[in-house]
């Protein structure tokens, strides 16, 4: 009965979904690690997004880089740092009893969408003909594009210095 | 090539200045009074020797300058050029000779500044490549900012700046026109030309024309200056230093008729003809205006600027008129103008010098202790409302009978004029060397006797021998 | 399926020549890293980024002729890119050069100030050669990304985080809108490459068309913000502000000629002056810069508030060349835009050297370290031509021409878009670029008075500055006088090539 | 081809966009702004893998992974700044950086 | 080359004094000026004799070449060259030889002035005003002596100019004749666009080609003619203190007394009176106006007649009188009488100058005292002038024998019969007659009988250059008009002459020449306080009083054409002044630098560095934009 419902466009429209209400989530949220914890949710809905437009790759990338690194980084950063406490006074309040309940509906609805992809056959065949295969990309990448990850990288490099700059500790007796 | 080198040769000399001053104190003056004195001779030898008459334009220099828009560098002369230049070398003698003693502070950048304007506005009288006259037109402008600026009186930062937006916004429109003709001369001959001769051979149709000629207008009646966008030329005349005001009113506004004559009634004459009824309009009002204006004064150099602006009116009416009598009156009007008012803003600074004040009610009775003062000063009060006998007279007469054969009712407006110049003039003169003597000044020295005398004698040559201008044809 | 035929890059010689100079940055902050690695010292690493970008201006010099060259599909190579790239080296060069005056007082080594110089250059140089939405947005990011490291630079600033945040939470959202913008096109078009044809089917399909405008729109907006085209010019003054003056100096010209360049080759590639919207929409910025930009440097006391602020009129008046481009005249086009732009960094050169020079005096020493002035306000100038007349001269002649007036670059510059604007007689245009010279002189005159004014403080000596300066300086004069005088002197470097 | 058409692609992209884009203006707190880039960015990435797909390329996703560098870069930078201003502000209200004005 | 030089004499004398002002000694500034006075004098003694022995009627000397005119029909050559005939002749003679008098008479009546050298210079250069006024072939050369003469009576008004009451009297004669200059000046660019000349011959003659011709002259030439003649007239009038531009002259009696004699009497103001005379041949082709000028000089004449009989100061009273007089030469130029306008003209000179100057000589002698009320019994205290002004007065009133009575009778004579004038203007000029010799009358017996009304003593001065001057001027008055003018040579007639005496009532001659007498009788009576004077105070205050009813006031200020013009023309011009003294053109100008600044104001609001704002306003741009572009 759910199977047959599970079409790609529902599935995308389902995720789409979720991501659309955690990313409200995150914006509208109060508590730091709530907000964090809902944008990992939403990354992770635009990953079956994505898996759905055939890019599983990307759905990869997004799971690991965005979702696994960069918000790793948020999460260091609000931990280390105490960050999270710092709360301006008018960020929206909410209950925390509604919040976890709705990150674990969310949580749930994405986890059941899986569950019916990774399950439907026919859909793993759908999804088989239009998929952008992660060769082509990786062709893409090291052909054409080459140059363009020479320069990420450096951009990455740049962050790095910046982000090295600013956050480096004070020499001690100096003014600069 | 010579004047090329004149050119040069001032800007250099000004440099010259500036940096000796710095050595010996005081010498920049005599070096750019003797470099000044030099090069006029220079320029009167160059222009008798001419093998060629300069009934029409001779072009004198032409080499290729910017390719890429088809710019040269391109003199040329003729009488009209020569007698302005002339009017301009006599100017800036006298204000060397009124800064003697003025200029005090800074004296070396004052007199480069003093060379390099009058190096521009000789280039504005002899540049026949549009892009250079526009380059001229402006580069005559700075210098003469940074006097007003510098060397000015109490609001002169003030003055400065409605100065030069008034003059470059309008030049502006100028440029925009002056390009535009040559992109069409571009679709016409197929040749990009900024040349002012390429242009007279161009024809042009009116409906383009008109636009072109308003573009000119406009920066041209912003110098001259007529109502009603006259309002930068009291307070630059009354901020400026002495030398400033004389060569402002003497002969910056002088490039504004000559632009008039040479850039919109000779390139563009049927759109000029279709405008001459504004235009003479606004003459008309600049002459009452300007002469009602000058009545309200209370500062010596405010009224001399306002009726500035009156006699200008005479120019600019006489101009649009299209006759020929009225055109030599416009020319005769520019010189005696320049010479009369600057005579009467060396007068204000003569009396600013002594009694630190422009103010007429300040003023009053130094014909008791000044009466070679106060007798200039009539004469050129008198001047400045057409005595005849004096240049201005012959200039307004002339204006005035041309105008009137061509439009009777402007003619008679404008005459009432004549009126207004008599009461500012009667104001001007008797509210500071009559009355009862509120301080003893000291009267002429030796220098400023030979200012006054030189003027004077100037003014009243033209006055009873005009044929020495009248005799030139100024391409009629 | 549609595999879009990407012809396999060759890296060859003669290729890699093409973009040469790029390769050299590129590999010089790779060496710089090693160099780092090696020896940490001021001066090592100053000399060594000087080094580079000298070696790679040498190397861009040869290539001011070159054929339009395309390098794999994200690079393109032609005269105008090694033109503009050469004014981008220039300025990096004077930057670095007013830099080393700025760090060198301090015990801390900066070397990441340097190796992110080098990475805002590399950011430029591929700006300014790209061919492709990838290469434009990374080019866009590099320099986004260190100008945001060094906006803030200066951390004892009290400013350092306000405008380090500012710019990057501002040029963040812009990428972001920028790059929504190229992922609509993209959706429409389906080719990020600039020579990509857009499909004549948009004209039809309405809702495509919409995005398609909408993208082209938001792209604009992305690239109006970098060149603080107003309304998307907020930001522009207040971090100009807060960074530090040589990194103002890059934001002013570097940055600046990057993303112009950059718009003109996609506008001109792509032909979006088909659509008559995009036309209203550059026409609205144009006039919007040009007055906002103007009125609100107006009675600004703040040097680099009003450097700031004028830069937006500047770009307003540059967008008309873009407005009324027009495919006969390309050549004559770029011939303006590089002119102008020319005369924009020179100018903006010239007012940030003396500034510099100006703060560096008017620092206090505390200790052994130097109290750097931060405000840079207009009565800091004052009396400056009785002491420094050099100094006070490049300001006027910057000045004015940033004003557009004879005798100055700027004018020849103003005068190459009145004649592009004439020709296309684009009136109101030009009538708003009239309105707008005329505001903006009552703001560029003033500091000239300032200059005359009567001197007040000694502070700042002529003979105490060092000869590299005075090199500068009187470098900078004559540059600007005879670039002023001789236009054609720069003008037959912008030659035009076949594309 | 997928079942999907560009169109929802796009308009989920701008949804998530716009909800990015609002949180960025809405919040106060400085952390919360980092946040929403990410989300901006990220919806751009939805944006640009849906027409990759739509054109079966693999540009897109070429793209997506630069965007992913540019997400990665900013955040670096971005984390580091909010630390400075944690350190001298003690607060991460953004309302605070607004001394510079005129 | 006799005529070249007539200017010059006093052109080198007014140069050499204004150059050495203050190093020449009264002797020697009186000697150089007199001098020159004297030469000039007898330069035109012989330059007339000579015209009248010369075949011609006419001497014309070219100086040089001042410029030419070109108008579509024919080239206007504007020398500077003399032209003597007749009617230039008796101008110099006048002009030179009172001219002469009266400088002797002020050298010694200024001698301790401190600035004498100047007072002669000015009055040097005025007569070369006037020689070149008078002597004028053209009239741009005319128009410079006219502005000449009004400039020289600038300064000599105002020569006492610590006086601030001298400088506004100055300012307002000359600004008031300047209307009439600049009248003239549009008269003389209607003349040269209508007929292409400014020569005073060619003019004339070019009309009278036009006027000859059996058809006459085209309706829009004779409008032509109609307006120039009005315009000069407008000139005429401001010069001679006509109406309606009168109000300058009793004002202008601020300056000395000499220059009152010299200027406001014998020459300049009859300027306006030659320019007509002079151009004639314009005004016979324009019947209209010579109707105005005769209306014009006859309503003078009775206002001014009015207006001096409530005078209290003697040199206002002569200054009234003397626009009575030029009333009465208007009168006749408009009947046509030209001949006898022009003896007027030189007559009055005489006898009027004669009053001036002994008037001066009472004023000196009182200590500046002009107000007559406070005279009285100088009959006795100096009895040489008083004996000389009764000759002025006599001569004033036109009593038999005298050259007032020539003049006035032949003006008087041709009235009636005029075709211009006609009854109505000879009985104004009758009456003109009759107020005459009451105002003289009144004068007399004010100022010189009765008893003393003066505390001072006496400064008599028994100066012998000043009594020569005015003997000769009273030798000159009495007697002057028995010098035959024959003007016929000069004065064109429109029409064959035609018998005059033949309708003329034979009445007419008897009440013309008993008009003065009724005039004397009557104040002989009415006046009889002043005269008898028994009770010093009494009768003076009685007589003060009764005569200070308003019309007596009236009457005093000018019949009311001060306050009238103050109220129309000069207030407002103020006030006009005033408020837009920092000039509304300007203002609207600046004002849009303020609109800029206020945008600037509102903008810089915007820019208030808060970057949520920041945000905000880049979505709100993008918004619509999106918006602009979707519309």
């Amino acid at each position: 009965m759910l199977t047959d419902l599970a079409t790609i466009d529902s599935l995308f429209y389902l995720a789409a979904t979720v991501a659309v209400i955690a990313s409200l989530k995150v914006v509208t949220g109060s508590n730091t690690v709530h907000a964090l914890l809902y944008l990992v949710v939403s990354l992770l809905a635009v990953a079956v997004c994505f898996y759905l437009m055939g890019a599983p790759f990307a759905a990869g990338l997004e799971v690991i880089v965005y979702a696994g690194a960069i918000l790793v980084l948020f999460v260091f950063a609000v931990l280390m740092f105490g960050l999270g406490k710092d709360e301006t006074i008018n960020a929206p309040k909410s209950k925390s009893v509604a919040n976890m309940f709705g990150a674990m509906l969310l949580a749930f609805a994405l986890l059941l969408e899986l569950t019916v992809i990774i399950n439907n056959a026919q859909i793993q065949q759908t999804l088989q003909a239009n998929v952008v295969s992660s060769k082509a990309v990786g062709i893409m990448l090291y052909g054409p594009y080459l140059l363009a990850v020479e320069i990420a990288s450096f951009l990455l490099l740049a962050g790095l210095l910046a982000g090295y700059h600013y956050a480096k500790p004070d020499v001690q007796g100096s003014q600069l | 090539m010579t004047l090329t080198f004149i050119m040069l040769a001032l800007l250099f000399a000004g440099a010259l200045a500036w940096f000796s001053e710095n050595r010996w104190q005081g010498c920049a003056k005599w070096l750019a009074l003797i470099v000044l004195a030099l090069l006029a001779t220079v320029f009167t030898i160059f222009v008798i020797s001419h093998d060629q008459p300069f009934d029409n334009l001779q072009v004198l220099t032409r080499v290729s300058w910017i390719q890429t828009f088809n710019i040269e560098y391109s003199i040329a002369l003729d009488q009209l050029s020569i007698v302005l230049i002339t009017l301009t070398w006599l100017l800036a003698i006298i204000c060397v000779l009124v800064s003697w003693q003025e200029i005090k502070q800074k004296a070396g950048f004052y007199y480069f500044n003093l060379l390099a304007t009058i190096a521009g506005i000789i280039g504005v009288f002899v540049a026949v490549d549009m892009f250079l006259f526009f380059f001229f037109w402006e580069v005559m402008l700075l210098p003469m900012t940074a006097i007003i600026a510098i060397w000015g009186h109490e609001k002169r930062h003030f003055a400065a700046l409605k100065f030069f937006i008034f003059t470059q916004v309008s030049s502006l429109f100028m440029l925009v026109a002056i390009i535009a003709t040559g992109y069409f001369h571009l679709l016409v001959t197929g040749e990009l030309s900024f040349h002012y001769l390429d242009w007279l051979a161009l024809d042009m149709p009116l409906s383009l024309t008109q636009y072109l000629m308003l573009g000119f207008f406009i920066a041209f009646a912003v110098k001259l200056p007529s109502v009603p966008v006259h309002s930068w030329l009291p307070d630059a005349h009354t901020q400026a230093p002495t030398a400033g005001s004389v060569l402002l009113a003497g002969v910056l506004l002088k490039t504004g008729a000559y632009g008039l004559i040479r850039f919109v009634i000779f390139l563009f004459p049927q759109a000029s003809m279709q405008f001459a009824p504004i235009a003479a309009t606004l003459a008309v009002i600049s002459i009452v205006y300007g002469a009602k204006m000058a009545f309200a004064q209370q500062d010596f150099k405010r009224l001399v600027a306002y009726s500035s602006i009156s006699h200008m009116g005479f120019v600019m009416l006489a101009l649009f008129a299209f006759n020929s009598i009225a055109f030599q009156g416009a020319i005769i009007t520019m010189i005696a103008h320049g010479l009369s008012s600057a005579a009467l803003f060396s007068m204000a600074g003569m009396i600013y010098l002594r009694i630190h004040s422009r103010n007429l009610t300040d003023m009053g009775g130094f014909w008791q202790s000044a009466p070679r003062m106060g007798g200039f000063a009539l004469a050129f009060a008198g001047a400045a409302f057409g005595l005849p006998g004096l240049a201005n007279f012959i200039g307004e007469f002339f204006s005035l009978v041309g105008v009137f054969q061509v439009m009777p009712t402007f003619a008679i407006i404008a005459a009432l004029g004549l009126i207004g110049s008599a009461i500012y003039g009667m104001v001007l003169f008797q509210s500071s060397f009559q009355g009862t003597a509120k301080q003893e000044i000291l009267d002429l020295s030796h220098r400023e006797l030979l200012i006054c005398s030189s003027l004077f004698l100037m003014l009243l040559v033209i006055g009873l021998y005009p044929n020495l201008l009248l005799n030139f044809s100024f391409g009629v | 399926m549609l595999t879009t035929a990407h012809s396999q890059a060759s890296l060859n010689i003669e290729i890699i020549s093409v973009i040469l100079p790029q390769l050299i940055i590129a590999f010089g902050i790779a060496l710089a890293l090693l160099l780092v690695a090696w020896k940490r010292s001021q001066r090592t690493i100053a000399l060594f980024t000087g080094a580079v970008m000298l070696i790679a201006l040498v190397a861009n010099v040869s290539l001011l002729t070159i054929q339009p060259t395309a390098v794999t599909q994200l690079l393109k190579v032609d005269s105008y890119s090694a033109f503009a790239f050469s004014l981008v080296l220039i300025s990096a060069l004077v930057s670095l050069h007013m830099s080393h005056q700025f760090l060198k007082a301090h015990i801390e080594v900066h070397d990441e100030y340097y190796l992110l110089l080098m990475l805002l250059v590399l950011g430029a140089g591929i700006l300014v050669t790209s061919n492709h939405f990838a290469s434009l947005f990374l080019g866009f990011e590099l320099l986004s990304i260190s100008l945001v490291g060094l906006v803030g630079y200066h951390r004892e600033s009290n400013f350092s985080v306000e405008s380090g945040f500012k710019y990057l939470i501002l040029s963040a959202t812009a990428s972001s809108f920028m790059l929504l913008g190229i992922a609509f096109i993209y959706s429409v078009t389906g080719n990020m490459s600039f020579d990509a044809n857009v499909p004549n089917e948009i004209y039809h399909q309405q809702d495509l068309r919409l995005f398609f405008e909408m993208g082209i729109l938001l792209f604009i907006s992305g690239i109006a913000f970098k060149l603080s085209i107003a309304p998307f010019h907020f930001w522009t003054p207040d971090v100009y502000q807060g960074a530090p003056t040589p990194v103002t100096l890059l934001m002013a010209t570097i940055s600046k000629v990057a993303m112009f360049v950059v718009l003109v080759k996609c506008v001109v590639a792509q032909n979006y002056l088909l659509y008559d919207n995009v036309q209203l929409l550059l026409m609205i910025l144009a006039v919007a810069s040009m007055l906002m930009g103007n009125i609100l440097a107006l009675k600004q006391q703040n040097l680099k508030r009003l450097i700031g602020y004028s830069s937006i009129a500047h770009m307003g008046y540059l967008l008309i060349v873009v407005i009324v481009l027009s495919g006969e005249s390309l050549s004559f086009t770029w011939q303006s835009v590089l002119f102008y732009l020319s005369a924009y960094v020179v100018a903006n050169l010239s007012i940030f050297m003396v500034m510099a020079a100006i703060q560096s005096q008017c620092s206090s020493k505390v200790g052994q370290l130097l109290q750097y002035k931060e405000e840079l306000l207009l009565s800091d100038l004052r009396g400056l031509f009785w002491r420094i007349p050099s100094h006070a001269l490049l300001v006027i002649l910057a000045v004015l021409s940033l004003a557009g007036i004879p005798l100055t670059m700027g004018f020849i510059g103003k005068f190459y878009i009145l004649s592009q604007a004439t020709i296309a007689h684009a009136w109101w245009l030009i009538v708003t670029l009239v309105i707008g010279s005329g505001i903006g002189l009552a703001y560029y005159l003033p500091i000239i008075f300032t200059l005359f004014e009567k001197e007040d403080c000694t502070e700042l000596q002529a003979n105490k500055r060092p000869i590299i300066e005075h090199f500068l300086v009187y470098s900078f004069i004559i540059i600007g006088l005879l670039l002023g005088i001789f236009p054609d002197v720069v003008s037959q470097f912008i030659v035009s090539n076949p594309m | 081809m997928t079942t999907i058409p560009l169109f929802h692609v796009l308009v989920l992209s701008s949804l998530l966009f716009a909800i990015g884009f609002i949180g960025v203006v809405a919040r106060k707190n400085t952390l919360f702004i980092l946040m929403s880039l990410e989300v901006m960015l990220n919806a751009v990435g939805v944006a640009f893998i849906g027409a990759g797909s739509a054109w079966q390329q693999a540009d897109g996703q070429v793209m997506f992974i630069l965007i992913l560098t540019l997400a990665a870069a900013e955040v670096a930078v971005g984390l580091a700044l909010l630390i400075r201003m944690q350190k001298k502000y003690r607060s991460l209200d953004i309302d605070l950086l607004n001394e510079m004005r005129g | 080359m006799l005529l070249a030089s007539l200017p010059f004499y006093p052109l080198v004398s007014f140069l050499l004094l204004i150059l050495f002002a203050k190093r020449l000694s009264w002797r020697l500034a009186s000697a150089i000026s007199v001098g020159a006075m004297a030469l000039t004098a007898l330069v035109s003694g012989l330059l007339v004799f000579e015209l009248s022995n010369s075949s011609s009627h006419f001497i014309s000397v070219d100086l040089w070449h001042w410029f030419s005119l070109s108008s579509q029909q024919r080239m206007a050559e504007v020398n500077v060259s003399f032209y003597l005939d007749g009617l230039s002749a008796v101008m110099i003679s006048v002009v030179s030889g009172v001219g002469f008098l009266i400088h002797l008479f002020a050298a010694a009546y200024m001698k301790d002035d401190a600035n004498f050298s100047r007072f002669m210079a000015y009055m040097n250069l005025f007569i070369v005003a006037m020689l070149i006024l008078v002597l004028a072939d053209n009239l741009v050369l005319l128009y410079l002596g006219w502005e000449g003469v009004g400039l020289c009576s600038f300064l000599l008004i105002g020569f006492w100019y610590q006086e601030q009451a001298n400088v506004l009297a100055a300012r307002k004669a000359f600004i008031v004749t300047r209307i009439g200059d600049t009248s003239m000046a549009i008269g003389l660019f209607w003349l040269f666009s209508s007929f292409g000349e400014l020569n005073i011959t060619a003019v004339s003659e070019l009309i009278r080609g036009v006027g000859s011709s059996e058809i006459g002259f085209s309706l829009q030439e004779s409008t032509d003619i109609y307006w120039i003649a009005l315009l000069l007239l407008g000139g005429a009038v401001g010069k001679s203190a006509q109406l309606p531009l009168q109000t300058w002259l009793p004002d202008a009696m601020a300056g000395p007394t000499p220059v009152s004699a010299l200027i406001h009497a014998a020459t300049m103001v009859t300027a306006g009176v030659y320019l007509i005379a002079r151009m004639h041949s314009v005004f016979l082709f324009a019947p209209e106006v010579m109707n105005y000028v005769a209306w014009l000089g006859a309503i003078t004449l009775l206002l001014a007649g009015l207006a001096a009989l409530a005078q209290t100061d003697i040199k206002r009273v002569l200054a009234y009188s003397t626009m009575s007089q030029i009333g009465y030469m208007m009168l006749a130029l408009g009947a046509g009488a030209w001949s006898a306008g022009v003896f007027h003209l030189m007559t009055h000179a005489f006898f009027k100058a004669l009053l001036f100057l002994t008037a001066g000589a009472v004023i000196l002698a009182l200590h500046h005292q002009q107000n007559i009320f406070k005279m009285g019994g100088l009959l006795k205290r100096l009895p040489f002038e008083s004996a000389l002004f009764v000759v002025g007065l006599i001569c004033l009133m036109a009593l038999p024998g005298t050259s007032g009575f020539f003049s006035k009778e032949a003006i008087i004579a041709e009235l009636w019969l005029s075709t211009t004038a006609g009854p109505a203007l000879w009985w104004c000029a009758i009456i003109g007659a009759l107020l005459t010799s009451i105002y003289s009358c009144r004068l007399f017996f004010l100022a010189f009988l009765g008893n003393e009304r003066f505390t001072e003593k006496l400064h008599i001065e028994k100066a012998s250059l000043m009594r020569s001057a005015l003997l000769i001027l009273a030798l000159l008055s009495l007697f002057g008009g028995l010098i035959s003018l024959d003007l016929s040579e000069v004065f064109f007639k429109i029409k064959a002459e035609e018998l005059i005496s033949v309708n003329e009532p034979s009445w007419l001659h008897t009440i013309a020449i008993a008009t003065p007498f009724v005039g004397i009788l009557f104040s002989w009576f009415y006046f009889k306080n002043y005269r008898v004077d028994s009770n010093l105070e009494d009768g003076v205050k009685t007589n003060l009083t009764a005569s200070e009813h308003r019309f007596a006031i009236f009457c005093r200020n000018g019949l009311g054409f001060d306050s009238l013009y103050d109220v129309l023309l000069i207030k407002p011009y103020q006030l006009l002044a005033k408020l837009n003294r920092r000039d509304f053109i300007d203002q609207t100008m600046m004002s849009t630098a303020w609109y800029v600044g206020l945008w600037h104001d509102v903008m810089t609001m915007i820019q208030n560095g808060n970057l949520r704002w920041y945000l905000a306003a880049f979505g709100l741009a993008i918004m619509t934009l999106i918006g602009v572009s979707i519309l």
